[in-house]
């Protein structure tokens, strides 16, 4: 029930605690981290940058979040996604999703995963080691995973 | 009527701007007529929409398609399919 | 690769940073935790005990951890238990699977839990406010849940 | 044969000891057999094994069905379904 799209890192543990926090309601949290890998196509990455449409990110990712609550019987939602310069091993996007049993975590987590790809307007550019910089094609598979989910 | 236009990711690299404000005509009523009315403005707008099934647009920040009526929108952005997460 | 019954709680970004240190090969990381709640049929719960097998817990756990590697390609995997007295909002279990990619990563996790549930010598007593103490029933779904993995 | 016995949970309550050794005849062969023996040794293990299919096993640590063979197992442990994670 929360988003928010920042530069800044975020930590794993702290976001869990504020969601949980005083809560004996909650049974299962799922979290997703995304993080950015040094190999692309057989290319040494040395960064990648986030760019993203301010306002129409921060709409589409509650509009995905609250896809999800709608589906799932959720206690607690989180999606943080990062944009601008990032390193290899960096974090990029956390999804939290907890509810009283892990079936339900664990798919709304997916499902939020899966939509956020589909969907949140954010574009990566990968720089190699011989400092060229590429526009990531989007996925075919992204696209697949996404109509597991039926109609959204 | 005036809109504003957004471009992201290699469709502003190619364009070469990331937003302008442009007067169009009556005549342009879709997605697809903006297209080819911004194509005619120049070649850098031919690149950037040399593979029109490649760019995605949105009106007022939410997804449509290239059949949508661009109606009373004020903000209309043309992107690559989306890569986040 | 890393199993750990033990009776103290765990830290979420200790844990997964122990595992992608220094790692660039890792671009989704998917944690489970499950924790105490605080009702279990109507009941208000007040604390809940966790018996287990020492010895055959270890082992159970790295079986079901070394199946999960057999399975996905996955750069890291832990599993930790926490055993003794806990209260509701406690820590019970985690469960962390790291991979390149998000699919193989979430479906691990899911296996893990499920396979752990029906295996690892655990077992829950729960004390409710009128102070009576009751050993969990093993739940239906966690049977059914483990058939959709197959033979294990 | 000497073995060890190990109980837990509510297995462990009913019989009201968490572990003893014992002396098994050579008729005693398989987990079913070492029910059936525990059970004619007094009410409690009677209580504990009062249904038989709720009560699991392991020899020497790993998962065993009733049918199995006790062989030279040297611990044997029962206990109700697992309800951890």
């Amino acid at each position: 029930m929360s988003v928010s799209v920042q530069s800044e890192d975020f930590d794993l543990t702290a976001e869990v605690r504020r969601l949980t926090a005083g809560r004996v309601d909650i049974g299962a949290i799922v979290t997703f981290t995304g993080t950015v890998r040094g190999e692309a196509k057989g290319q040494t990455i040395t960064s990648m940058t986030l760019e993203h449409y301010p306002g129409m990110t921060e709409s589409e990712l509650a509009r995905v979040e609250a896809e999800a609550l709608a589906r799932w019987p959720l206690q607690a939602t989180r999606i943080i996604h990062r944009y601008g310069e990032l390193r290899p091993g960096d974090n990029i996007v956390l999804v939290i999703a907890a509810s009283a049993h892990r079936q339900a975590a664990f798919e709304a987590a997916a499902f939020l995963m899966d939509y956020l790809k589909s969907r949140a307007p954010f574009w990566k550019k990968e720089t190699t080691a011989a400092g060229k910089g590429d526009w990531v094609d989007a996925r075919e598979g992204d696209d697949r995973a996404v109509e597991r989910w039926g109609k959204g | 009527m005036t809109i504003n236009l957004l471009y992201f990711a290699w469709v502003r690299e190619k364009i070469g701007k990331s937003t302008e404000t442009v007067d169009l005509p009556s005549s342009v009523r879709t997605i697809a007529d903006l297209v080819q009315w911004l194509v005619a403005r120049g070649p850098e707008y031919a690149d950037a929409f040399a593979r029109p099934e490649v760019v995605r647009a949105a009106i007022d920040r939410a997804h449509v398609k290239t059949s949508a009526e661009i109606g009373a929108a004020r903000e209309i952005a043309f992107f690559p399919p989306v890569t986040g997460g």
